[in-house]
C-alpha cells in the first residue's frame, strides 16, 4: 500500500515543479498567480493522495476544504491586487514592478 | 489504477499547459479543466466532499475570478513574454520529471512510516468531532478574505 | 476561557463593518482597542494563574457535548500572546490619530483584528494543520494591510509579499502533508510519539529543511527575507510596527521554534543550520541597514539583522540560549514596534521618510526623538535598556555552549547596529534644523501616548530585567529546553 | 552600618540627577546647593566608608551566578573616596563655569548619573553589575561630549561612543572567556593562571580598562574632545573618574583575576603599551599650541606611567602605578580646572593669545604652578614620588629600556609644561586679550585644593603610601616582602633620582634653548627642539598627525615620514573612520545591488536556500 504513496507524491512534486518553473519564468501577473494555482493543485493532491493511501481520507479531506477555503481568499486578495496595479500602472509586467529596490 | 495514472496524467498535462499557454484566458480555461480532473481524481479517491469542493469553488468559483480579472485588465497591452521560456520550461520539466522519479523510485520503502488505524465515522463526524478549529480557521481567513478585498476596493476618498 | 483570545477579536472584527456604517470613527476606535486591552489585561493577569500549574489542554464544549477544539496553553505560548496583546495595543492606539487620513477605519480596524486573531490562534494551536492554516489568516490580513495606502510602492510590495509568502507556505503544507503521510497524526504530541518511535532521520530532514524555507521566508531570514524590506516600510506605520514586532515571530520563529523544538527535537544538524542562517541574516542585514536613506527600510533591514539574533540564539539550543533568544524576541518587539511608531510620527508630520531631508526635528518634536533614542539604543544593545540584556544573555551562551566565533561576530554586529541607529538618529533629530521644517509640530497626542507607553516598557523592562526574565521568559524557556518530552509528556496524552 | 547602606553611594547620586534635570533654570540657587549638598553627603560616606572597610551587599538577581553583589573593601573604599572628592571639586567648580551654558541642567545631570554609575562599578563584585555600570558610564559620557554644543561635537560624541563600545565590547568578551575558565562570575573569587584561553581573556579585558583610562590607541577621541566638549568635562571624565576606573580595573585584572609574573609575556605587553602610550602622546602634547589639547594629550600620555607601572608586576611599580593614579587626577583635574579659569576670563586657550597672566590671575597661576610641576615631577611634589616609584619598579622588573622611555617621558613633560606656563602665565603680556581679574572662589578654590594636596601628598607621601596603597598590595607579595614603599621616595641622593632630575634639567635647557631661538616666544619654544637630529623626523610627523586635521597650512610630509606618520595616530583614528566605513560601504553597495527589485530574483534565492539548507542537513545528518 505505501507503494502508492510515491506515485501520488511523484505526480505533486511534479505539479509543484511545473508550477515553480512558470513562477520564474513567467512575466505576467495573472500568469504568475496561476502557477501559484498549480502548485495549490499539487499541493493538495498531495494532502489527499497521502490520506488515501494512509487510510485516513476522511481527516486529510477536511484538510482539502479547508485548503480549498484558503485558496479561494487567497486568490479573491490576490486579484484584487492584481487589478488595483493594473489600474495604477497600466501594465500586468512583473519587471517593471521593481521600483522598490536597493 | 491504470484510470487513475491517466487522469493525474492529464492533471499536469493541463496544469503544464495553463502555464505555458500565451492566451490568458485560453490558460485560465486549462486551469479550470486541470481542477475538474483533480475533482474527479478525488472522487475516485471516496473523498466525495473534496471533490464536490474541488470542482465547484476552484474549477467554478476561482475560475470565474481569474475570467473576471482578465476582462478588467484586457484594456492593457500585452506582456511581452520572454522567449525562452518556450524550451527553458520543457527542458527543465522532463528532467525534473526523470529527477523526480527517480527519487520516488529510490525512496521507495526507504521512509518507514507507522500503520494507521482505520477510520471511522463519516466526513462529519470527522469535521465537527475532530477539527472543529480549523471550522473557526476558516471563518477567518473568509473574514480575511471580504475585509481585504473590501479595502481593496473602497473609495480613497481622503488618501492621495 | 481560553477561545477568547481568538473568538474576541474575531467577533469584534465581524461586527465592526456594521458599526462603521453608523459611526465612522469614535465608534471603531473604541472597540478595537477595548478589544485589545481586554486581551493584554487578560494575559497579564489571568494567564499566569491558568498554567500556574503547568501546560494547560483546554477542551471546548459546545451546550454540554465536547466540540474538538482542543487548545494549548503553556509557557511559551503565553509569552507570545502577551507580546501580541502589548505591541497589538500600542499600534492599535498609535492608529486612532494616524490612519485618520487613509479613510475606511472600521475596515482597517477589522483587518488588523483578524491578523491579531490569526496569530493568537497560531499561538494556541496544537497541530501542524492549525499553524498553517492561521498563519494564512494573518498573512491574507496582512497582505491587504500592507497595500492599504493603494499607493503604487504598497501594491508592489503588497503583490511581492503575497507571491512569496505563498510559495513558503506551499513547502510548509508539502512537509505537512509528509509528516501526516509518516505519523499518521497532526498534533503536535501525537507526531513527536510517533517520531521518537520510528527512526526515519532523512525524511525528518527533508521535512525540517521545507518547514525551515517556509518558516525561515515568514521570519524573513536571509536568503528567504527580500520581501520584508519592501513590504514592512510600504505599510501604514502601525501596521509595520506589528509586522516587524510581531507577525515575523509569530508565524517565522515561533512556528519553527515550537515545531523544531517541541515536535522534531532539536537534532545538532539543525541547530548548526539554524546557527548558521541567523548569523548570516544578522551580518549581511545590518550592512544593508547601514546603507540605507529611507528611515523605515533602515529599520526593516534591522529587523532581519535582529531576526538574525534571535535564531542564534534559540538555535544554541541550550536554556540560557532559548531564554536569551525569546527575551530578543519580546524586546526586539518592544523596540521595533516603538521604532516603526515614531517612524511613523515623523513621516506624518515631514511627509518623507528620507533621511538626507530631515535633521533637527528633535527641536520641533522632542518626545518622538526622545522615543525614537529609547528604542534605538535599546535595539543596539545599551545598557540599562532591555535589549543589553538579551544580547548580553545570547552571547553569555554562546561563549558557554563553546561558540567563541559565533559569539565575536555577535558582538561585532552589535558595534554595527549602534552604528546605524546612531546615523539614523543624528540625520532624523539631531543637528541642524532643516528650515523646512520650522513648521513642524509634535505628533497628536494617541501617537505620542503609544510610542511613550512602549518606550517605557523598554526602560521597565531594563531595569526590572531579573523579574520579567523569571516570570515570562523563564517559564517559556523551559517548555522549550524540555525540548519534545514538554509536549509529549504534559500535554496529556 | 547595615549593608545596604552600599546602595546609598548608587542611588543617591541617581536620584539627585533626576531631581537636578527637573529643577527648572529659574531656580538655579536651589540646583547648585542641592548639588553641592548631594556631593558633600557622598564625601562624608566616603569617609565613613574608608573607615570601614569591610561591607558586602548580596541579593540574587539573575541566576546561574549573577548575582547583584557590591563589595567594599580597602581598594574599592579608596576609590569611593577620590570619586567623592572630585565630583564635589568639579560641582563647586561648575556652579560658576557652567552657569551660563545652555544645557546646565543636563550637565549636572549627566555628572551625577556619571558618578551614580562609577560609584556602582567601583563597587561591583560581580561581573554583570559592572558591566552594567561599566556600560552606563558610555551613555552619560556620549551625552557630556555632546552638551558642548559645537558643530562637530555630534560627530565626536558618536567617535567617543564608537571607540569606547568597542573598548567595552571586548571586555564583555573577555569576562565571558574568564567566566568559562573560572566557572564564576564573583570577582572576589576568581583568580586563574593566565595562559591559554586565560591569557586572551586577560587581553581582552585589558583592552577593556586601558580603552578607559584613555591609553593608545584608544585615546583619539580626547584630543577631539579638548575642542567640543566643555573643559569641566575634561577635568570630570578624562582627568579624573575614568583614569580612575579604568586604572582600578587594570590594577584588579592583573592583581587579582589574572596572576601576572614580574617578566612575563603580559606584563612585557602591560609594559609596552604604557611605554609606547607615554612617549608618542607626549610628543604629540610637546607641539600642541592650544592649552586645552597639550592638557589632554598628556592626560593620555601620564595614563603610560600608570600603565607601565601595574605592568612591571614588582610590588614597588604597582604601588608607584596606583599611586601615578591618584596623583594624576589630582594635578590633571587642577590643570584642566585652571585652564578653565583661564578661559573663564579671556575666552580662549590658544597659547599664541595668552601671555603674562600671573599679574591679574595669581592664584590660578599658583595653582597651575604647583600642578605642572607635579606633573612634570619636581621635587618635593607628589609627581616626584610615584614617578620615581615606577622607575624603580620598571629598573627591578629588568627591562631598563622602559624606564629609559619613562625618562624621555619626563623630559618633554616638563618641557611642554615649561612652554605652556611661560606662554600663559609668564612671559610679556599680549594685547589680544583685555584687561581680566581673577576668577571668582568657587573657580579657584577647587584649584588651590588640588594644589595643596599635591604638595602634601609629595611631602608627607607616607600619609597616602601607607593609608591607601599598602594595604591594597598586602595579600599580593609574598609573605615578608618589602612592603614600605617609603624608604626612598624622596631620596634625591640615589642614581634614579639623579637621573630624574637630570631630565628636568635638560628639559628646562632644551625649553630656554627654544625660547631663545625663537625669537622669545614662548609658545613657539618647542619648535627648535624638531631640529634635534635624532628626533626631528618624529617630531615632523608628530606635527604632521596634529595639525593636518584640524588646522591649515600644514605643509604635507612626504617620503619616509609620510610612511611613519601613517604608521602612528591618525592611522588608528582612519581605521576607526575611514577604513571600516569605507569596506562596509562597499559591501554594502553589493548587497544593495542584489536587492534589484525583481520577484523571480528574490524567488530564485528562496530556492537557492532551500536546496542549500536542504543539501546541509542531509550532510549533517550523515
Amino acid at each position: 500500500m505505501t507503494n502508492t504513496w510515491y506515485f501520488y507524491l511523484f505526480f505533486a512534486a511534479a505539479l509543484v515543479f511545473a508550477g515553480i518553473l512558470g513562477l520564474l519564468l513567467r512575466r505576467n501577473l495573472i500568469k504568475l498567480f496561476i502557477a501559484i494555482e498549480v502548485i495549490a493543485k499539487g499541493i493538495s493532491l498531495l494532502l489527499l493522495g497521502t490520506g488515501f493511501v494512509k487510510d485516513n481520507i476522511l481527516v486529510a479531506q477536511t484538510l482539502v476544504v479547508t485548503f480549498i477555503v484558503v485558496e479561494v481568499s487567497l486568490v479573491a486578495t490576490a486579484l484584487a491586487l492584481i487589478i488595483n496595479i493594473y489600474r495604477q500602472t497600466k501594465s500586468l509586467d512583473v519587471r517593471k514592478l521593481a521600483r522598490l529596490k536597493g | 489504477m491504470i484510470v487513475q495514472t491517466a487522469l493525474l496524467i492529464g492533471l499536469v498535462l493541463f496544469s503544464v499547459l495553463a502555464i505555458l499557454l500565451r492566451d490568458l484566458l485560453k490558460s485560465a480555461i486549462s486551469l479550470a479543466a486541470a481542477s475538474l480532473l483533480l475533482g474527479i481524481i478525488f472522487f475516485r479517491m471516496n473523498a466525495p466532499y473534496a471533490g464536490v469542493f474541488e470542482i465547484s469553488v476552484v474549477a467554478g468559483l476561482i475560475t470565474v475570478l481569474f475570467i473576471l480579472t482578465i476582462a478588467l485588465t484586457k484594456a492593457g497591452d500585452e506582456v511581452r513574454e520572454s522567449r525562452a521560456a518556450n524550451w527553458v520550461f520543457p527542458l527543465f520539466f522532463i528532467a525534473f520529471i526523470i529527477i523526480d522519479a527517480l527519487v520516488m523510485k529510490g525512496l521507495l520503502r526507504k521512509i518507514p512510516a507507522l500503520a494507521s488505524g482505520a477510520e471511522t465515522g463519516t466526513f462529519g463526524d470527522v469535521l465537527w468531532k475532530g477539527r472543529t478549529f480549523d471550522l473557526v480557521g476558516q471563518i477567518a481567513v473568509i473574514l480575511a478574505g471580504v475585509f481585504a478585498v473590501l479595502a481593496l476596493f473602497r473609495k480613497r476618498d481622503k488618501h492621495d | 476561557m481560553i477561545i477568547l483570545f481568538v473568538a474576541l477579536p474575531l467577533v469584534v472584527a465581524g461586527i465592526l463593518p456594521l458599526v462603521g456604517k453608523v459611526s465612522r470613527r469614535v465608534v471603531p476606535d473604541l472597540l478595537a482597542n477595548a478589544a485589545l486591552l481586554f486581551l493584554l489585561v487578560y494575559a497579564a493577569i489571568t494567564g499566569r494563574h491558568l498554567i500556574a500549574g503547568g501546560p494547560v489542554l483546554q477542551q471546548l464544549s459546545w451546550f454540554g457535548e465536547p466540540v474538538a477544539i482542543r487548545l494549548a496553553l503553556d509557557g511559551f505560548s503565553l509569552f507570545m500572546l502577551l507580546a501580541i496583546a502589548v505591541v497589538g495595543l500600542a499600534a492599535c492606539l498609535f492608529s486612532i490619530d494616524y490612519m485618520e487620513h487613509y479613510g475606511a477605519k472600521a475596515n482597517y480596524y477589522a483587518l488588523f483584528l483578524v491578523m491579531v486573531a490569526g496569530m493568537n490562534g497560531l499561538v494556541l494551536a496544537t497541530d501542524l494543520f492549525s499553524v498553517y492554516l492561521f498563519m494564512e489568516v494573518a498573512a491574507v490580513a496582512s497582505y491587504a494591510l500592507v497595500a492599504f495606502g493603494l499607493g503604487q510602492d504598497e501594491l508592489e510590495a503588497a503583490f511581492k509579499y503575497l507571491m512569496l509568502s505563498v510559495v513558503a507556505t506551499a513547502f510548509i503544507l508539502a512537509s505537512v502533508a509528509v509528516i501526516f503521510g509518516m505519523t499518521g497524526s497532526l498534533d503536535f504530541a501525537g507526531v513527536a510519539k510517533a517520531l521518537q518511535e520510528i527512526n526515519a532521520g532523512a525524511a525528518v530532514g527533508v521535512a525540517s529543511a521545507f518547514f525551515l524555507v517556509g518558516f525561515g521566508l515568514k521570519a524573513a531570514l536571509i536568503p528567504f527575507h527580500a520581501w520584508l524590506p519592501d513590504a514592512h516600510p510600504s505599510a501604514p506605520a502601525p501596521i509595520s510596527a506589528v509586522l516587524s514586532g510581531l507577525l515575523i515571530k509569530v508565524s517565522g520563529i515561533y512556528a519553527m521554534t515550537r515545531i523544531f523544538l517541541n515536535v522534531f527535537g532539536l537534532t545538532p544538524a539543525l541547530s548548526t543550520v539554524l546557527m548558521s542562517l541567523g548569523t548570516l541574516s544578522m551580518v549581511v542585514a545590518a550592512f544593508l541597514a547601514l546603507g540605507q536613506k529611507d528611515m523605515k527600510r533602515m529599520l526593516a533591514y534591522s529587523s532581519i539583522s535582529q531576526v538574525g539574533y534571535i535564531v542564534l540564539g534559540i538555535g544554541i539550543g541550550t536554556p540560557l540560549g532559548i531564554a536569551g533568544g525569546l527575551f530578543h524576541l519580546f524586546n526586539h518587539a518592544l523596540a521595533k514596534g516603538l521604532l516603526f511608531l515614531t517612524s511613523g510620527s515623523v513621516q506624518q508630520s515631514t511627509g518623507t521618510r528620507n533621511l538626507d531631508e530631515m535633521g533637527g526635528l528633535a527641536k520641533r518634536m522632542p518626545i518622538t526623538a526622545a522615543t525614537n533614542l529609547v528604542g534605538a539604543l535599546s535595539i543596539a544593545g545599551i545598557p540599562p535598556l532591555n535589549g543589553f540584556w538579551s544580547k548580553l544573555i545570547i552571547i553569555i551562551a554562546l561563549i558557554q555552549a563553546g561558540h567563541p566565533v559565533f559569539a565575536l561576530i555577535a558582538v561585532l554586529t552589535s558595534v554595527l547596529t549602534l552604528w546605524y541607529f546612531l546615523l539614523m538618529q543624528r540625520k532624523a533629530f539631531f543637528g541642524k534644523l532643516n528650515e523646512k521644517w520650522a513648521a513642524v509640530k509634535e505628533a497628536p497626542f494617541w501617537m505620542t501616548a503609544a510610542t511613550v507607553l512602549l518606550a517605557l516598557l523598554c526602560v521597565g523592562i531594563g531595569i526590572l530585567f531579573s523579574s520579567t526574565v523569571t516570570t515570562w521568559i523563564q517559564p517559556a524557556a523551559d517548555v522549550l529546553a524540555d525540548g519534545v518530552h514538554a509536549v509529549i509528556g504534559s500535554w496529556g496524552f | 552600618m547595615t549593608p545596604k547602606m552600599l546602595l546609598l553611594p548608587i542611588l543617591l547620586p541617581a536620584v539627585l540627577a533626576v531631581v537636578l534635570l527637573i529643577i527648572p533654570r529659574a531656580l538655579r540657587l536651589l540646583r547648585d546647593a542641592l548639588a553641592l549638598a548631594g556631593a558633600a553627603v557622598l564625601l562624608y560616606y566616603g569617609f565613613v566608608f574608608f573607615s570601614l572597610k569591610d561591607l558586602r551587599f548580596n541579593v540574587p538577581w539573575l541566576g546561574m551566578g549573577i548575582d547583584f553583589d557590591l563589595r567594599l573593601y580597602h581598594f574599592s573604599s579608596f576609590i569611593l573616596l577620590a570619586l567623592a572628592g572630585f565630583l564635589i571639586l568639579i560641582t563647586l567648580y561648575s556652579t560658576v563655569k557652567m552657569k551660563d551654558a545652555p544645557r546646565a541642567r543636563e550637565f549636572f545631570a549627566y555628572v551625577f548619573l556619571t558618578a551614580a554609575f562609577a560609584n556602582g562599578a567601583a563597587l561591583a563584585n560581580n561581573f554583570v553589575p559592572l558591566v552594567f555600570f561599566w556600560e552606563g558610564l558610555l551613555v552619560t559620557l556620549y551625552g557630556l561630549v555632546t552638551i558642548g554644543g559645537r558643530p562637530t561635537s555630534g560627530r565626536t560624541a558618536v567617535k567617543a561612543l564608537l571607540i569606547g563600545g568597542f573598548c567595552d565590547f571586548s571586555m564583555i568578551l573577555g569576562i565571558g572567556l574568564l567566566w568559562t575558565v573560572s566557572g564564576t562570575l564573583t570577582m572576589s573569587q576568581v583568580s586563574v593562571e593566565p595562559t591559554g584561553l586565560a591569557a586572551v581573556a586577560f587581553v581582552l579585558m585589558m583592552i577593556g580598562a586601558a580603552g578607559k583610562a584613555g591609553a593608545m590607541p584608544f585615546h583619539t577621541w580626547i584630543p577631539d574632545a579638548a575642542v567640543d566638549a566643555p573643559v569641566t568635562f575634561l577635568a570630570f571624565l578624562p582627568a579624573a573618574f575614568e583614569k580612575l576606573l579604568g586604572i582600578y580595573l587594570l590594577a584588579r585584572i592583573s592583581l587579582d583575576f589574572f596572576k601576572i609574573r614580574p617578566g612575563s609575556g603580559l606584563s612585557v605587553l602591560l609594559m609596552l603599551v604604557g611605554a609606547v602610550t607615554i612617549v608618542l602622546a607626549v610628543l604629540m602634547a610637546l607641539v600642541q599650541k592650544d592649552f586645552k589639547r597639550l592638557l589632554s594629550y598628556h592626560a593620555v600620555s601620564q595614563v603610560g606611567y600608570m600603565i607601565l607601572g601595574i605592568g612591571t608586576a614588582v610590588p614597588f611599580g604597582i604601588a608607584g602605578g596606583i599611586f601615578h593614579m591618584i596623583n594624576h587626577a589630582m594635578y590633571k583635574c587642577g590643570l584642566f580646572l585652571s585652564a578653565g579659569s583661564v578661559e573663564h576670563r579671556t575666552g580662549t586657550t590658544e597659547l599664541k593669545k595668552l601671555g603674562g597672566l600671573r599679574k591679574e590671575m595669581p592664584l590660578t597661576a599658583f595653582g597651575f604652578t604647583v600642578c605642572a610641576l607635579a606633573i612634570s615631577g619636581v621635587w618635593p611634589l607628589n609627581g616626584f614620588v610615584s614617578k620615581e616609584m615606577v622607575f624603580h619598579g620598571a629598573l627591578e622588573s629588568g627591562y631598563t629600556v622602559f624606564a629609559i622611555a619613562a625618562w624621555v617621558g619626563a623630559i618633554f613633560t616638563f618641557a611642554s609644561f615649561l612652554k605652556a606656563g611661560h606662554s600663559v602665565f609668564f612671559g610679556e603680556r599680549t594685547r589680544e586679550v583685555p584687561a581680566v581679574k581673577e576668577s571668582q572662589a568657587a573657580i579657584v578654590v577647587p584649584i588651590l585644593v588640588l594644589a595643596a594636596l599635591c604638595i602634601l601628598f609629595g611631602v608627607y607621601n607616607k600619609l597616602p603610601l601607607t593609608l591607601f596603597i599598602q594595604p591594597i598590595l598586602e595579600g599580593h607579595v609574598e609573605a615578608g616582602a618589602h612592603l614600605d614603599f617609603t624608604s626612598h621616595a624622596l631620596d634625591i641622593f640615589n642614581p634614579v633620582a639623579l637621573i630624574s632630575i637630570g631630565c628636568l634639567v635638560l628639559a628646562f635647557l632644551l625649553h630656554r634653548h627654544g625660547f631663545l631661538k625663537s625669537g622669545r616666544k614662548p609658545y613657539l619654544a618647542s619648535e627648535p627642539i624638531h631640529k634635534l637630529p635624532v628626533v626631528h623626523r618624529l617630531y615632523d610627523l608628530a606635527e604632521a598627525r596634529v595639525f593636518d586635521p584640524y588646522e591649515q597650512g600644514v605643509k604635507v610630509l612626504q617620503g619616509l615620514s609620510l610612511v611613519l606618520f601613517k604608521a602612528v595616530d591618525r592611522p588608528i583614528d582612519f581605521v576607526y573612520e575611514k577604513v571600516v566605513t569605507v569596506a562596509g560601504e562597499r559591501f554594502t553597495a553589493i548587497l544593495k545591488k542584489a536587492h534589484n527589485g525583481h520577484y523571480a530574483n528574490y524567488l530564485a534565492w528562496c530556492l537557492a536556500g532551500l536546496i542549500i539548507v536542504a543539501g546541509t542537513i542531509s550532510l549533517l545528518m550523515k
